[in-house]
């Protein structure tokens, strides 16, 4: 919606219908049939995200651990967010490494900041020969024209032509 | 006035996390304010000693489910729930035999008018439905 | 006036399930209310915040055995023992190796004049003796 | 006048078992009484409900790791500090998986103006740093 | 004790002595000097098993879980009262299946809807084939005359002739 | 500190300076400009450790169990004091008895009333052949002159000659 045609959200208070504060602002005094509300910005440490009436910001309680990185910065709008650096997911305040599949197992479900790897054995015509959080299975070479199969591939190596 | 409440657990709302509560019969009951919809609804700004208290019980172990218990209000003025008290809870059981666990949350809290607050929990089909093992309750300080 | 007390754990009774309370020494004190034989007795209707702590611990893992913790009360009005709050514990113990389990029951109730409040555990023998783990306690809201 | 605190978890002092807290910010308040360098001061002889959480959590299970979770007093009338409550924790985790474990204290403590109430914890570094999860409160009743 | 025989339990209250209320009904109003103690019956979902009195009734605060059938319903003497269905037996809130002895081990003692069954290995003598809930060990058949044992009988097997 | 040399701590109550009680008493009345502190003895079953202002004496709150000891009785200056028998130590409550270090390992640290054994594997040249919780490894012997090692020692039995 542009700014323009956005009507801010109200509220009553005391018998009069009082405009709410706009996101990064709170309410410093309630209107009155006289005046209109009046917000005032959060202070530093706290955030409103949305149109409010509350008498005090948010503070910003989410602490970057170890292994995280800050991806959104705490300010008047926001809370601080942290994510996992790449290769780990949050498993309660802990960052924790993405589990490998073992060689004849491959991902089917990549790793997220939030998630593990789910991995899965290889089906027939597929193998994994190592253990890996990133790659799925892989499908089995076919021997080019004369060429003969010396060792058929299982879900662990790859055919041997 | 005395404002104060001790609820019992009923049953978790349909398809919700959050819990519904007993207001009347047996131990349970309210004074100075009401409950309504799983939400104690405050009706005085003060500070407010609030506990919750689950059983979770289970005949099998449920695998790596971690249980989320967590005491939350709901206020008009923010259109966000916000977190009061939680628990967390991790290998809570193991085997493959009955168990129990028990989860308690008790705090002083800030609260004002028109605030309502509720228990949440991430498994309710773990909670013990005897109002003697499971309960939640305010009064005001 | 107040009322309000805080027991500290003295010992099971004899072949009962009931825990005896220190009343006096120590922490341990009652104010507006009295201690008698296991129970405190209420002696104005009100509510009333109760609490009941107890630190299990042994240096085997009985198999299988459950344990129950309860509040109860009873009236001179009413001929039956009436359950307030309970924990029940099940699988709080594994292996052969010392181990400890706490069990916290805390809650606002209703009580009347002359009603008598106690705990009582099913397995007394587990539970720790020492003052500062196993306590009971109550005050007037 | 009322006299209360709810402070939320900061951190461990340095090479110490005492914890540090947050008495402002978030859900945190003092009102009536001070919060100063691990220590609730109590400025007001009489009775007080004091309460103490933690959540206790890790990644790998320390072998044979006694846990003691203490709330005590200091008074400048004698120079011993004075245990008050008391959780200690065996065999609270097993296996090499995450695990979380809570110990929650609370009762009613007679204190003495001039008292100054902390937390210890002998293995700090097993505390969650959320301030929903571990906290240390009082009020005077 | 003939109705007629029995004298109602009294109370005393402001110094007068009252009579009790019977089971079903709570005091509504106690006796003075004047008038008799007052009792009404309790509302639905209420009883007093006993004589008594409280100034409510108690909450038939007992309901019946999956698998368990109401052996007493709730009314104004009685709380409600629940079993677990024939073969199952009450553990904390469930009702779970009576145990199977297996092959070699017998019922000594029949499961209840309160208990599991329990079981022992067979005796010197006796046998169990099957993992059954209910049946105890079996003596061995002695081969009758002019039949010889083909195989003597074990824990888990009769002896066959 | 001689006795005679020894300024009793003081407090501060009620802008007076007051002298502090010795161990064994506690507060009966503090001073005031005219008069000095009033101290008094601990009653029976309470203790004072320290100088000290108390209004009341601490209780001895230390009880022994069993297989313990009482290594301090509990007297006006003293909390009582136990300690395990020998040969065990105190695990929590409980009074447990030392491990032994079984054969192939010695002790290596003695148990006390409050810590276990601590054992390890004998090293190469030591042996200990049999389980105790207080024996060390012993050092295999050498066969004096003339005499010929008929089985080597491991580290758990020693030489043979
Ligand atoms: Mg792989
Ligand atoms: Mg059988
Ligand atoms: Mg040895």
């Amino acid at each position: 919606i542009p700014e323009a045609l956005f009507t801010p959200p109200t509220y009553q208070w005391n018998g009069v219908t009082c405009q709410q504060c706009r996101p990064g602002t709170f309410v410093k005094q309630h209107c009155t049939r006289e005046k209109e509300t009046q917000c005032e910005a959060c202070p530093a440490l706290y955030y409103t995200q949305y149109w409010n009436y509350v008498d005090k910001c948010r503070y910003c309680n989410v602490f970057c651990a170890e292994k995280q990185i800050e991806t959104q910065q705490c300010n008047a709008t926001h809370n601080r967010a942290c994510e996992c650096e790449s290769g780990y997911y949050l498993d309660f305040e802990f960052c924790t490494r993405h589990s490998p599949c073992p060689p004849g197992s491959g991902v089917v479900r990549n790793g997220t900041p939030y998630q593990d790897v789910t991995c899965a054995p290889c089906e027939e015509g597929y193998f994994s020969s190592k253990s890996s959080s990133t790659q799925p299975c892989q499908k089995h070479k076919e021997c080019g024209e004369g060429l003969l199969v010396s060792l058929h591939g299982s879900e662990s190596h790859d055919t041997l032509c | 006035t005395k404002r104060m409440a001790h609820l019992t657990v009923k049953s978790a709302s349909r398809g919700s996390e959050t819990l519904l509560w007993e207001p009347v019969v047996g131990k349970a009951f309210t004074e100075g304010m009401e409950y309504r919809d799983g939400a104690l609804l405050i009706n005085e700004t003060g500070q407010y000693f609030l506990y919750s208290r689950l059983l979770l019980r289970g005949t099998t172990c449920p695998r790596d489910r971690a249980v989320l218990h967590r005491v939350f209000k709901r206020s008009g003025r923010y259109p966000a729930a916000i977190s009061l008290l939680e628990d967390r809870k991790l290998s809570y059981c193991s085997g493959e035999r009955m168990w129990t666990s028990s989860s308690y949350l008790a705090a002083v809290v800030q609260l004002q008018k028109f605030d309502r607050v509720s228990v949440n929990v991430s498994e309710p089909q773990l909670v013990s439905l005897e109002p003697a093992n499971t309960y939640f309750g305010i009064y005001k300080i």
